[in-house]
């Protein structure tokens, strides 16, 4: 089965800033969350998967068209919305319907129709009336209508207010029936990832620190408390991503959980009182933090 | 987030809305449903497959299992998980077996749909 | 990609093609005809008008500017209507299509040939004719010149055609700055009344030109033509799918128009013996501005109040309107040129020059144009 | 990389910006409609307005062609959306080229022809119509280099300069070709004369302008990538 995307040892390098050595692919049918601080490389990296950069060094495969040689004929099967990205102020909902759909064969005007009622959007309305949440649902709907084989969403749930996240994320929902399409999105929203991705990938400073199944990244990580007096080689353990004291309690948060850590843990002098998983936020923030050594 | 997967398929059986035999909806139908990733689904699929729940036939999809008194030994599971968590906390606080016992009682007798009598709230 | 509807929405209110409207303006076309023809025999008009005649009759200046003064305003009104159903029908790109085909192309066309024809008849006529009016005198003493200035470009009596393509702009620019929308919006709401206001229009543009008023022949846009007929061509925009509105009007279709009359003949009165100009006094333009404004308004209220049966010689007309239009006054001045070596009183070279010219005319359209690919042009 | 130019795509490009174009293309006819009824007057003071108006149009549509197509979709972050489409480098930079150029084109001819019909319709000698058209000829050669620089440079106060310094040198332009004899002498006769520094320096416009315009296309149209 042809990837989605592939890249091998990619690098793309500016003024002051790198994107170093990433290699990623995903298999069709997933959904990706693409996880990373401001100026991690994310865009970086979607522009790379969509064609409008050029990589120094590396290749880029989009739906087996190399990029950017095959660009227009990838982006005419890939939906590309990101969150620089505007629509013209001065022209309604319909014309930009009526632009796309001529660009695009796989045009899908009944979908068209159920996203506009779905997403309550004014279609004779010029955009420069629109709300921020209705200019990015309005952006989203010229993308999913086309039925692109791989949607690259740039930050797609940044400033929605909740009502408007939702129905932007049960649209995205709405991919997952299709077996042969795929969703790269990177937000900040660490909880839209939590929520709808398949794989997550985490990218620090340029470099690609993480990419698994979310559930077993999830898996990796655990927040444990103890009670006692933490030895100060703790910090240093391999597993062992962050040590907090406060008083006599100590809050281990750990990025490769174990069974037998509780007793390496009791033999060190400390008492395991409970063991929680950890959500995305916090292991984002932990990695971020600490290096990111996800 | 799987959990609340498991245990929202936990309750349909047990409320009887989905019948023993009959066909679950496909891992990506669900997902999409929800709005939960496919993977969330499938590790979720896993889990009440391993608790005997449902069952898995190759290229059919999964369907609930014959047996549903195995969703009650699923729930009888949590419960368990819960009442070992009511025990740590009850230590904590130094309570004793006795103080414990009232306390429960306590809450029976607040909740509502303790007593059949007084009928189920809408 | 085009903001304009693609096509009309089935069941969406459609103002329908008015048989009324068409009628009138072959009537409209009609008098056109017999105001070309009677103007050799006006006296006001004897030293200008080419085919001027030596048998004039006062009377002719009384009966002819009436007509004059309603006809091309009716001729304004009816485009703009069609111009609205048009744009309704077929979208902003339909419309120019239709414009070009129907104006552009006819206009360029007709414009070289009719030009042509014009200036042979009369340059025949200047060195011909034994008994030539003023103004072909003055063509012979300009022919005679060893070297005669250039004459500025002139659309001739096709005027209308131009005007009728500026106006068209002028609408495409109106719907795409959104005035006609803002208007909707700051305008009076209801249609009759504001009808009856349509004099204060038209007042500056006739105090801006002579009275009666000449042809705006220049090629560039003549201030006064935009002021006087640009009112007319919107209200025929606005009165498309709401010709209801005027409903109220027809209670005073036999006092407006006796109140025309009674205005047409005090303008009259104003004028000293003799046109004015180059500009007109405020008061003549006033009087003027009532009797087109209201003149035209009884008109179209009097069509569509009896006009709205076909009606066999009004539809052959209406028919060949367009295509008379573009041809008959080469042929009127072909013949009168003709005539003006004769000596028989005006109205029987009156008469006669009509009956020649319509029956050229619509012999020439069931010959060339009836059943034949000009009829997509000028049919 | 394919170097065949998607056609069809660039048509709806240009149509594209030919629509987003429109509200301008209005303002511009409807100031052109007054300059000419101003000039219909007459008047001394009419012509002089009516063609101080139709310079300001030419000006206007020529900085506001370039401005709406590139600065403000620049601005407006509109241009990533249309790099979302299927569209390589050498697609946008030839949609952008030939969308710009019908923008523009469109008003000037018809000024081009307005002004022409003025100058032959009107008591003005027809001489002069070799001088406006070297005055037409400059603000091409404007309109081509603040092109070029605005599809090159992302910088709006260097792209506003070069648009307002080469637009302004308009005057001094016009003060120089009024000094050369053989192109002020015959724009004062009624015989049209093209003398030979008269089609010298329209020559060197259109071949400058044509540079400035393929030079953009070359360069930018074999670009691998936008970024």
């Amino acid at each position: 089965m042809i990837p989605a995307f592939a890249v091998q040892s990619l690098s793309k390098r500016y003024p002051h800033f790198a994107l170093e050595d990433v290699s990623l692919s995903l298999q069709p049918g997933t959904v990706m969350g693409l996880v990373g601080a401001n100026g991690a490389g994310k865009t970086t990296l979607l522009r790379l998967l969509s064609g409008l950069a050029a990589p120094d060094a590396g290749t880029v495969e989009v739906l087996g068209h190399r990029l950017p040689e095959a660009q227009a004929d990838a982006r005419r099967e890939v939906g590309l919305a990101s969150e620089d990205m505007r629509l013209y102020r001065g022209r309604s909902l319909d014309w930009h319907i009526d632009l796309v759909r001529q660009i695009f064969p796989s045009w899908d005007d009944d979908y068209a129709a159920t996203l506009v009622r779905r997403f309550d959007l004014k279609p004779q309305q010029t955009l420069g009336g629109y709300s921020h949440g209705q200019r990015v649902k309005a952006l989203l709907l010229l993308c999913l209508a086309r039925r692109p084989k791989l949607l690259l969403l740039d930050e797609p749930t940044t400033g929605l207010d909740p009502v408007a996240r939702l129905e932007v994320l049960e649209a995205l929902a709405d991919v997952l029936r299709d077996e042969r399409r795929s969703v790269l999105f990177s937000s900040h929203n660490t909880a839209d990832v939590e929520q709808l991705a398949d794989r997550i990938a985490f990218l620090h400073a340029g470099r690609l620190v993480a990419d698994a199944d979310k559930e077993s990244f999830l898996d990796q990580w655990r927040r444990v408390l103890c009670l006692g007096a933490a030895p100060p080689t703790l910090a240093a353990w391999p597993e062992v991503a962050a040590v907090r004291s406060a008083g006599s309690q100590v809050e281990v948060r750990v990025r490769a959980w174990r069974e037998d850590l509780s007793d390496r843990l009791a033999a060190a002098g400390l008492r395991v009182e409970r063991v929680d998983p950890m959500s995305l936020e916090e292991i984002f923030v932990t990695a971020v933090r600490t290096g990111g050594a996800a | 987030m799987y959990q609340q997967i498991v245990d929202q398929i936990t309750a349909r059986v047990m409320a009887g809305d989905w019948a023993p035999g009959q066909a679950l909806p496909s891992i990506r139908e669900l997902a999409a449903g929800s709005g939960v990733s496919v993977i969330t689904v499938k590790r979720a699929y896993e889990e009440l497959e391993r608790a005997g729940l449902i069952a898995t036939r190759q290229g059919k999809g999964s369907f609930v299992a014959d047996r549903p008194d195995q969703a009650r030994q699923l729930l009888e599971a949590g419960l368990d998980r819960a009442l070992d968590e009511v025990v740590t906390q009850a230590a904590r606080l130094g309570l004793d077996r006795q103080q414990l016992h009232r306390r429960l009682d306590e809450h029976l007798d607040a909740a509502p749909s303790s007593n059949p009598s007084e009928g189920s709230q809408s | 990609m085009s903001d304009a509807p693609r096509g009309a929405p089935a069941g969406a209110p459609m103002g329908p093609r008015v048989p009324a409207l068409d009628q009138l303006r072959a009537l409209a076309m009609g008098v056109g005809v017999l105001f070309h023809a009677a103007l050799a025999y006006s006296p006001w008009l004897f030293p200008y008008w080419p085919t001027a005649s030596d048998a004039n009759w006062a009377g002719i200046d009384a009966l002819v500017w009436l007509p004059h003064l309603v006809r091309m305003p009716l001729f304004f009104l009816v485009s703009g209507y069609l111009a609205a159903l048009l744009l309704e029908r077929r979208g902003m790109g339909g419309l120019m299509r239709q414009r070009v085909r129907r104006i552009l192309v006819p206009f360029l066309v007709a414009w070289p040939l009719v030009h042509l024809s014009v200036s042979a008849l009369t340059g025949w006529a200047a060195t011909e004719v034994a008994a030539p009016s003023p103004f072909l005198l003055a063509v012979r003493e300009y022919l005679a010149m060893p070297d005669p200035p250039d004459l500025p470009l002139s659309t001739g009596h096709l005027w209308f055609l131009w005007y009728l393509l500026i106006f068209t702009v002028l609408l495409w620019v109106s719907r795409t700055l959104e005035f006609d929308a803002a208007l909707a919006r700051l305008g009076p709401r209801s249609l009759a009344p504001s009808a009856i206001g349509l004099p204060i229009l038209l007042w500056p543009g006739f105090m801006l030109t002579a009275a009666p008023h000449p042809a705006p022949e220049s090629l560039f846009p003549q201030v006064w033509a935009l002021l006087v007929y640009g009112p007319f061509f919107a209200l025929g925009v606005a009165l498309h799918g709401r010709l209801d509105a005027l409903a109220p009007l027809r209670r005073w279709l036999w006092p407006g128009a006796i109140a025309c009359l009674a205005l047409y003949l005090a303008f009259l009165r104003q004028l000293p013996p003799g046109p004015v100009g180059p500009t007109t006094p405020w008061a003549i333009a006033a009087l003027e501005a009532m009797v087109a404004g209201w003149g035209t308004l009884v008109c179209l209220v009097a069509g569509l109040r009896w006009l709205d049966r076909p009606r066999p010689w009004l539809d052959r007309l209406a028919g060949s309107a367009y295509w008379t239009y573009l041809l008959h006054l080469p042929v009127v001045f072909a013949i009168q040129y003709l005539l003006l070596d004769v000596a028989w009183p005006w109205p029987v070279e009156f008469v006669l020059t009509v009956v020649a010219t319509f029956a050229i005319c619509l012999a020439t359209h069931a010959l060339l144009v009836k059943r034949t690919r000009l009829k997509r042009y000028v049919g | 990389m394919s170097f065949a130019p998607n056609l069809p795509l660039i048509r709806l490009l240009v149509v594209k910006d030919w629509q987003l174009f429109q509200k301008q293309l209005a303002a511009y006819v409807l100031a052109g409609i007054i300059a000419l009824a101003l000039l219909g007057l007459a008047k001394p003071w009419a012509f002089h307005l009516g063609a101080t108006l139709l310079l300001v149009v030419l000006v206007a549509a020529a900085c506001f062609a370039i401005s709406t197509s590139l600065l403000v979709e620049r601005k407006e972050q509109t241009l990533a959306f249309v790099m979302s489409l299927p569209v390589t480098p050498l697609d946008f930079t030839l949609a952008k080229l030939a969308g710009n150029l019908l923008t523009f084109g469109v008003p000037y001819l018809v000024l081009l022809g307005g002004t022409a019909m003025v100058i032959l319709g009107t008591p003005i000698p027809d001489g002069f119509v070799v001088f406006a058209v070297l005055v037409f000829g400059h603000v091409l050669l404007a309109y081509g280099l603040s092109l070029a620089v605005a599809m090159r440079v992302e910088s709006e106060g260097w792209n506003t300069f070069v648009m307002i310094a080469s637009m302004v040198l308009v005057n001094p332009f016009i003060m120089v070709i009024g000094q050369i004899d053989a192109i002020a002498g015959p724009a004062r006769t009624d015989a049209i004369t093209w003398s030979a520094p008269a089609l010298a320096i329209l020559a060197a416009q259109i071949l400058l302008f044509a540079l400035a315009i393929a030079w953009t296309a070359w360069s930018l149209g074999r670009r691998p990538a936008f970024y």
